[in-house]
């Protein structure tokens, strides 16, 4: 056993002892300020320009990842706005739509041995019926609730959606296979998962088909008919119970769609919910409630400032940027970075 | 509301707790005309740490019906009483209250977590009653002067550190990069992987922690490779082992080996992790790996047999964690064997057993030594072919 | 302080008097003193919980970080700075009221959806920083290492003198709310609650209020968690987790927000359930938790006093809690 | 449109040498795009009853929210007994002497009706959260004022009765009145009523016309958003009309009633 470590393992263990000088320099150096490691007399040009790439590829690599988590963000973001478009409430529960969506994602996939173009779309459909009965059977049922009651009761909803997954699956992470198969690939030093990829296409197609959805087809004007001023759009007969309904079942939809695509790259958990939510919010208030562009950019704009806060400054505190931009967003600019402050102040807060 | 409404919750409320009160365990005083043998125990069945705590819960109530099968201890039956902390040491400091107050146990097992350990061993010093952690930070048992009482079985992290350090020398490895997870867990082998480099003429060239929720670790191997390390440790537990695995085989550096804590050694995580984890070096106890170990090994008759008894029972593998109860109960049991049920007399017998052939090593306690295990307890294990496998 | 609850406070104070004698009795029971401390201790917290949410009518999913603040102000003053333990509760105290002062400035702009979210959103960070701050906080490892509490000379050590002593804390803080509610302060918070812009209009200054009483709750949580820190003697960031912060939410709408009382009854039933009673459940009690939650909050929004005679327990006219009184 | 067809600073030099109570100076205000005010500029002599008209949208509850500082107007300033105003939040200008009612009751509904008015108090008492929390002398003394003060405020517009009941339970007309109240505890040297009247049948309006020149006579200035043109008639010495957001005319209740700007606004903008 041991040959074979040796040989296969631990291959390279004598490199050149310059490469690790010069490792060692990059290593103690601010990683994002000193690109031209050039400028560092004695360094050999040909060493120089390798660490000079290895510097580029870390930074691709770090765009790569922030981009990806970014769009899973961007889709939880979206879920937020539908539903606060139609109802003016905030669903606390909208991250374990994700969760549920992964791991139903693995039951069909996984454990019933659907392939995946019938297991994944499965998945989205159960979801979206969770999503269904949250509105049908509870939210409903509190009519004349306070603000504070609807907070509390999407509250309580994830934390039944998380102990009830808990039952389900166990407390152990679930994996599911690639969507296609394949090793990654490599981009100026930098890997790129195929998956990756899938996430970035299919949450582009999610938005693509949202924005045909409200603007071209008569159920998504008459939603932000809703959005507007629901008495008026009562008297003009949109069945606005039902358009209520519908943005639940699509926005736990989208919740689904985003778990399944990032379970094969990050695993998924029955607790997992909660801090995607978390950050999916944050987007959706960056870029300005019940704004969809603006839930995409700043979806995007948050992954990447995790993952290069993870990058050059410090990873235990990557979770907290997140969510000090989100603070700083509600404390100052409550409107969104891309929103205006006069449609803002016409919504109620 | 309808006063009649009111009324009838209020009596469907007062039914609710006469029925909890009578449903609660019947008080030490029930005099029995067998006095049986207690023995204490605060696991963490449920809550964060559930995956090491349900184990050892199973663990413990085999052992228990086995013992009282044969007989009992000296005559007496074994009695068991089991609190769940839920991974909450605000919990687990009740529960050893009730253990020692009401329940008047003489010996106590558990709590399973360095934390919830740490919350208790001050009432167990008060109360003058022995307490044998499952958990493994070092501090639960020093300094030794002031955990009179307090023993614990789990290895300690500079064990298994020290393991893996003297291994890398052994391979001419001294450039370690090293991530762990922001978590009890994680934070105490970082202290040690940090406290123990120097002593191996190690050099840390990166040291990178993240959150145990992490979706994505490119960010954090990205630049250990950067640092040019000749290897890395990664030090967590949960998914985030898995994905350390996964995105270190994705970003190509299978050319630089990955060592991982002794939390990844459960079968569940070869199976997430698939063939990215070919390679993969660990240092485990030697439970884990049973099969493997040589027929003259001192331990491999006690960790066989609980490994029948225990697959057989529950239908699902073994895990190291549920050793530690294995462990701590049977040298709460030797204990009341030899000396009866008496606190100072097993606190007596305990600091002074050598020998006693565990599932997690062969323990030697001492006075100055209340944990009685070595680093020589673990083996080194490389993942191959999608099974563990001895490392030389 | 009405007449009413003049005589609770009176039945209260002798109940908590005999309880450790009539407990201490039954060897089944006797561990309930144990318990009444974590009680008392929580208690602090949903008292300034109560104020908050019940009387103001502003919702914080941060209470767990000020809980934390408290203790870990307490626990590292003391640990690694030599403190004594009574001047680092004070400190404590203090760092909370002016870490409320300065998030609530901004966040109590917000209202509904959004100031749940900014709460949350500073809970969770404040619960980062305890873990990250490892050489100060002991990170995710734990801090220990934690010195009792004395008083007077000789230490807090048994079970019984840390009753009393929380107890007294909670006694006092109750009466210190009560005269707060029936004062000029306290009609300001409830008609910042029912009206802001009446309020406003009425010359209330509602934004400093909203973030006084913010302040108040800080502190009060502040104290309860350096009470924890000495009691448990050991502090993880996981008792002070976003979790926690739903929990005393929970404890609130239980009891029902619109009583101080509530916040008591409420506090002490979900200890005493999740210590005592629902282990039955074990894992089953995430899900309980939620289902408790959801029935509250469907079919009893102003708690379980409201089942109790409403002139005795409510606070004096709880809009949806009673029936509308016939005209004259 | 023509607005300066009245010469109203001579009707009101003639009437009143004091100095205005409330000026306005070129108010505007616009809300994304849409003119509310514009432009209005206006002075309100001390101790009058001042109505304000306007057809429905003709901007009157956005002038008294000008006012009250519940909203910040896009031009111009209000000048409060010669000092500026604007920009002041609501409780500031409260505390200076102008309190008001809300067009929607906007009562505290849970409280009681004595503690409804008992919250009018607030700008005239001063003990604070520890003071309160305490129970120190000086804030017990001051309760006890606070209290007799809102009794005989009740007293004085006779819901002496109803005070411990819940305000939410009060019929409309009831809770027309006490708001009215509540705003009154509050000392105000002008008071701004928005619609009064609105919802009250015959005799209450006309007890209401009475409490206000009640009011009005024990030297608070009133100004008077109303929809019932009688009452306005009846009880108000100086009338302004707003019309889309502009000032069209003002004058004493004689001088609009006959004003054909007035006249055609009302019979053609309806």
């Amino acid at each position: 056993m041991g040959a074979r470590c040796r040989r296969d393992a631990l291959p390279g263990l004598v490199p050149c002892a310059a490469a690790r000088a010069l490792g060692n320099v990059h290593g103690a150096l601010p990683l994002g300020t000193s690109r031209a490691s050039g400028v560092f007399t004695g360094v050999p040009p040909e060493e120089a320009r390798r660490g000079g790439l290895k510097l580029e590829a870390a930074f691709l690599q770090y765009t790569f990842s922030g981009l990806t988590i970014g769009a899973i963000y961007a889709l939880v973001a979206l879920g937020y706005n539908i539903i606060y478009n139609v109802t003016e409430v905030i669903n606390f529960a909208q991250g374990e739509f994700v969760m549920l969506g992964g791991l139903f994602a693995v039951f069909f996939a996984g454990s019933l041995g659907f392939p995946l173009w019938l297991g994944f779309p499965a998945a989205v459909a159960v979801v979206a019926l969770v999503g269904l009965a949250m509105e049908r059977f509870v939210l409903r049922n509190a009519r004349n609730a306070t603000v504070l009651s609807f907070i509390i009761i999407t509250i309580a909803f994830s934390i039944l959606l998380k102990g009830t997954a808990m039952f389900a699956w166990g407390k152990d992470p679930y994996t599911l296979p690639a969507f296609t198969s394949g090793k990654p690939f490599f981009v100026g030093g930098a890997a790129i998962q195929p998956q990756a990829l899938w996430v970035l296409g299919i949450g582009g197609l999610v938005v693509a088909g949202l924005s045909l959805f409200f603007h071209r087809s008569m159920y998504g004007k008459a939603m932000l008919a809703c959005a507007d001023n629901p008495a008026a759009a009562r008297m003009m007969g949109i069945p606005v119970k039902r358009m209520v309904l519908l943005s639940f079942v699509l926005s736990a939809a989208i919740g689904a769609v985003a778990g399944g695509v990032i379970t094969p790259i990050s695993l998924m958990e029955y607790d997992r919910g909660a801090l995607l939510g978390l950050k999916g919010f944050g987007a959706a208030v960056l870029g300005g409630l019940g704004q969809f562009p603006g839930a995409l950019v700043a979806g995007l704009f948050l992954g990447l400032t995790e993952s290069f806060c993870a990058g050059y400054l410090s990873s235990g505190y990557k979770d907290a940027v997140a969510l000090i931009l989100l603070l700083m967003a509600l404390f100052f600019k409550p409107e969104g970075l891309f929103g205006s402050r006069e449609a803002a102040s016409l919504k109620r807060f | 509301m309808k006063p009649w409404k009111q009324r009838l919750i209020l009596w469907g409320m007062a039914v609710l707790l006469a029925v909890g009160w009578l449903w609660m365990p019947a008080g030490a005083d029930s005099a029995r005309a067998e006095e049986p043998y207690k023995v204490g125990a605060v696991f963490s069945v449920t809550g964060g740490a559930s995956f090491l705590g349900e184990p050892e819960k199973k663990t413990a109530e085999m052992i228990v019906e086995e013992i009282n099968k044969n007989g009992g201890v000296d005559g007496h039956p074994l009695e068991l009483i089991l609190y769940d902390d839920e991974t909450e040491p605000s919990k687990a400091n009740l529960h050893v209250k009730r253990l020692i107050k009401r329940d008047k146990v003489p010996v106590i097992i558990g709590p399973t977590t360095s934390g919830n350990s740490l919350a208790v061993v001050s009432i167990a010093e008060q109360s003058k009653v022995p307490l044998i952690s499952c958990a493994a930070s070092y501090k639960i048992v020093t300094p030794v002067e002031e955990r009179h009482w307090v023993f614990k079985v789990a290895g300690s992290d500079s064990h298994v550190v020290g393991r893996l350090y003297e291994y890398m020398k052994a391979k001419g490895i001294s450039k370690v990069g090293i991530m762990t997870s922001s978590t009890g867990f994680g934070a105490s082998g970082r202290e040690e992987l940090q406290r123990l480099a120097p002593e191996y003429s190690m050099e840390l060239v990166a040291d990178e922690t993240y959150g145990p929720k992490e979706t994505d670790l490119t960010a954090q191997l990205t630049r250990i490779r950067e640092a040019k390390p000749d290897a890395i440790v990664n030090w967590s537990v949960g998914p985030t082992q898995i994905l350390a695995v996964k995105n270190w085989r994705d970003l190509g550096m299978g050319d630089i080996p990955l060592f991982q804590s002794h939390g990844f050694g459960s079968r569940k995580n070869l199976e997430l992790a698939g063939e990215a984890a070919e390679g993969v070096m660990l240092a485990l106890a030697k439970v884990n790996v049973g099969p493997l170990l040589a027929d003259d090994d001192p331990q491999k008759k006690v960790i066989m047999e609980y490994t029948g008894a225990y697959e057989e029972r529950y239908k699902e593998p073994i895990s190291s964690f549920g050793g530690h109860a294995w462990d701590s109960l049977h040298l709460a049991v030797a204990a009341l064997d030899a000396v009866g049920p008496d606190p100072a007399k097993i606190r007596d017998f305990l600091e002074n057993t050598k020998g006693f052939v565990g599932q997690h090593g062969v323990f030697n306690f001492s006075a100055e030594d209340h944990n009685g295990l070595s680093k020589d307890d673990l083996a080194m294990v490389v993942v191959k072919d999608g099974d563990w496998a001895l490392a030389e | 302080m009405s007449p009413a609850d003049r005589r609770l406070f009176f039945l209260a104070v002798l109940f908590l008097a005999v309880f450790p004698q009539a407990v201490s009795s039954f060897d089944a029971v006797s561990h309930y003193v144990d318990i009444m401390v974590f009680v008392g201790i929580y208690s602090l917290v949903t008292l300034g919980l109560c104020m908050l949410m019940g009387y103001a009518g502003q919702i914080s999913l941060a209470q767990a970080a000020f809980f934390g603040v408290g203790a870990y102000s307490s626990g590292i003053l003391t640990v690694h700075l030599g403190w004594n333990p009574w001047a680092a509760m004070v400190a404590g105290a203090v760092v909370a009221a002016l870490l409320a002062w300065a998030v609530g400035i901004p966040a109590l702009r917000l209202k509904g959806h959004y100031l749940a979210m900014a709460t949350l959103g500073f809970g969770v960070i404040v619960h980062i920083v305890f873990k990250e701050e490892g050489e100060w906080t002991g990170g995710p490892s734990g801090l220990v290492g934690i010195p009792p509490l004395t008083a007077g000379g000789w230490e807090l050590y048994r079970e019984i003198h840390w009753y009393y002593l929380v107890w007294g804390t909670v006694l006092v803080a109750l009466l210190f709310c009560f005269h707060v509610i029936r004062s000029r302060v306290g009609r300001a918070l409830m008609a910042i609650h029912e009206e802001e812009k009446a309020a406003e209009a009425m010359g209330v200054p509602t934004a400093r209020y909203k973030v006084q009483v913010f302040v108040l709750s800080g502190v009060f949580a502040a104290v309860a968690g350096s009470f924890y820190c000495h009691y448990v003697g050991f502090l993880d960031p996981n008792s002070f987790d976003l979790m926690w912060s739903i929990r005393f939410v929970l404890m609130v709408m239980v009891g029902g927000m619109q009583s101080l009382w509530g916040a008591l009854l409420g506090t002490a039933l979900l200890i005493f359930a999740g210590n005592e009673w629902l282990h039955v459940f074990a894992e089953y009690e995430i899900l309980i938790y939620g289902a408790i939650l959801l029935g509250v909050v469907l079919f009893l929004p102003s708690g379980l006093v409201s089942l109790f005679s409403t002139h005795r327990f409510s606070r004096k006219s709880p809009g949806r809690a009673r029936e509308p009184a016939p005209e004259e | 449109m023509n607005r300066s067809s009245i010469p109203d600073g001579e009707v009101l030099n003639s009437m009143e040498d004091s100095d205005p109570i409330l000026t306005l100076e070129g108010v505007g205000m616009t809300f994304g795009g849409v003119t509310a005010l514009r432009d209005v500029a206006h002075e309100v002599p001390a101790g009058i009853i001042q109505a304000v008209i306007g057809p429905n949208g003709a901007g009157k509850t956005t002038l008294f929210h000008c006012i009250s500082g519940m909203l910040q107007p896009t031009s111009g300033r209000v000048l409060f007994q010669g000092r500026p105003i604007t920009g002041l939040p609501p409780h500031r200008i409260a505390c200076r002497g102008v309190s008001r009612t809300f067009q929607h009751v906007a009562l505290f509904k849970a409280m009681t009706v004595l503690e409804n008015v008992m919250v009018g108090r607030h700008p005239r008492s001063r003990s604070g959260f520890w003071a309160a929390g305490l129970r120190l002398p000086g804030m017990r003394r001051e309760e006890k004022r606070i209290r007799e003060k809102a009794s005989e405020i009740l007293d004085l517009v006779g819901l002496a009765d109803a005070a411990p009941l819940a305000a939410g339970t009060l019929p409309l007309g009831k809770q027309k009145i006490l708001e009215v109240a509540r705003a009154l505890a509050t000392d105000p040297r002008l008071l701004l009523l928005d619609e009064p009247a609105g919802g009250l049948n015959m005799n209450e309006t006309e007890e209401l016309g009475e409490l206000i020149r009640r009011i009005c006579s024990d030297g608070t200035t009133v100004m008077l958003v109303e929809h019932d043109m009688n009452l306005v008639m009846e009880i108000s010495h100086r009338v302004l009309v707003l019309h889309y957001g502009e000032r069209l005319a003002s004058g004493s209740p004689g001088e609009i009633k006959d004003h054909p700007d007035v006249v055609e606004a009302y019979l053609g903008g309806g």
